[in-house]
């Protein structure tokens, strides 16, 4: 698990895990990249993270990757991000197609529900709570 | 004592309060009027697993942290 | 749609499209990257390709993909493909994630049904067609 | 005269015959013994575009392309 103030480097990361995978004889890498679109007027998203969930989340998400022999990978930004740059990528490398497709799937869609992170859109310099496009985690409203 | 704090855009300074489960957590909360909109969407973690059950015990110098709706990506 | 001799050179593809499409307004840009696996003792795998039904067949694709907003590219490997190299990089750029997500599954699986080429299995300098492996086209039989 | 041609492992080099439907392509490639592991799990292209109907009309000089099971990626 990876996580950077500002953009990401996309091309460096894809590179990266690929090059660290080389000799596990996957069959099937898929990243999946995340990027800012320019939409509402916004100058940027930014993300605020609570890293110690963050990594427990994405611990058991790597034993259930293992559970079916592929590797799964994650870089995330902190802070402020500008529209047409990239603020996520994850991946899956797998021995099988069909395994890897699956998982890259339900690794974002779980990531999008349950990953303690929380957008912002930038306008003039203001930053905005996403409300309207979050989701509530799994167990929310235990002390309501 | 367990420490609360309230990540991301809720935006309120972490409290010391006395608890012996979440229970007593929810309790306390629940007089808070600036948390009013928020208890019945977010999701609760002590000392950063999350947790279920409003049974959960809490030790002297335990983290609750209160985590609000999330959109990362 | 993109034929290479030999395998592909994943990083430049990669980083290629990612430039290309850097003004699109993207959300979600989901690769699959497709490496020869070591197994069975083969050095390499080796490909086939009917460019012509190819081509066809990656143009009704474009059409659906931007029937739904999206856009799909793909290279293939032609010739001799050693182990732990790529021979099919193929992707879906797309506003909404979700669409990204199902296309990405769709177009592989289709591409694994129904692009016209064919694989063979190199051990010891020989070309073995891989018949286990391989599978009939939409409407095979026809002549029968 | 239409070009019929077999593609990756067939392994069997382009004939020319006297068909006016893809009926009358059938017919002739049943009777080449080389062919009959092959024909059940063909497709089939008519200059460039695949078929699914006997019935296709072929003019002069058309191209029939044989395509056996296949395995990109």
């Amino acid at each position: 698990m990876e996580l950077y103030d500002g953009p990401l480097d996309v091309k460096e990361i894809f590179g990266r895990w690929l090059d660290e995978q080389a000799a596990s004889n996957y069959g099937a890498y898929i990243p999946f990249v995340g990027t800012i679109r320019a939409e509402d007027g916004i100058e940027a998203l930014s993300f605020d993270i609570y890293e110690p969930v963050l990594k427990a989340w994405f611990d058991s998400w790597q034993e259930k990757a293992k559970a079916r022999g592929a590797v799964v990978k994650m870089a995330h930004s902190i802070g402020d991000v500008p529209v047409h740059t990239s603020s996520y990528v994850s991946a899956v490398f797998s021995p099988k197609r069909r395994v890897a497709l699956e998982l890259i799937e339900e690794f974002v869609e779980d990531f999008k529900a349950n990953a303690p992170i929380w957008k912002y859109d930038v306008k003039e310099g203001k930053r905005i709570y996403a409300a309207d496009r979050s989701t509530p985690m799994d167990g929310s409203g235990l002390l309501a | 004592m367990v420490k609360v704090e309230f990540l991301g855009p809720i935006g309120k300074e972490t409290i010391e309060i006395e608890a012996a489960t979440l229970s007593d957590v929810a309790k306390r909360l629940k007089e808070e009027s600036d948390l009013a909109e928020w208890l019945d969407k977010c999701a609760v973690a002590v000392n950063d697993t999350m947790v279920s059950d409003l049974a959960t015990r809490l030790n002297e110098g335990d983290k609750v942290s209160i985590l609000p709706p999330v959109c990362g990506g």
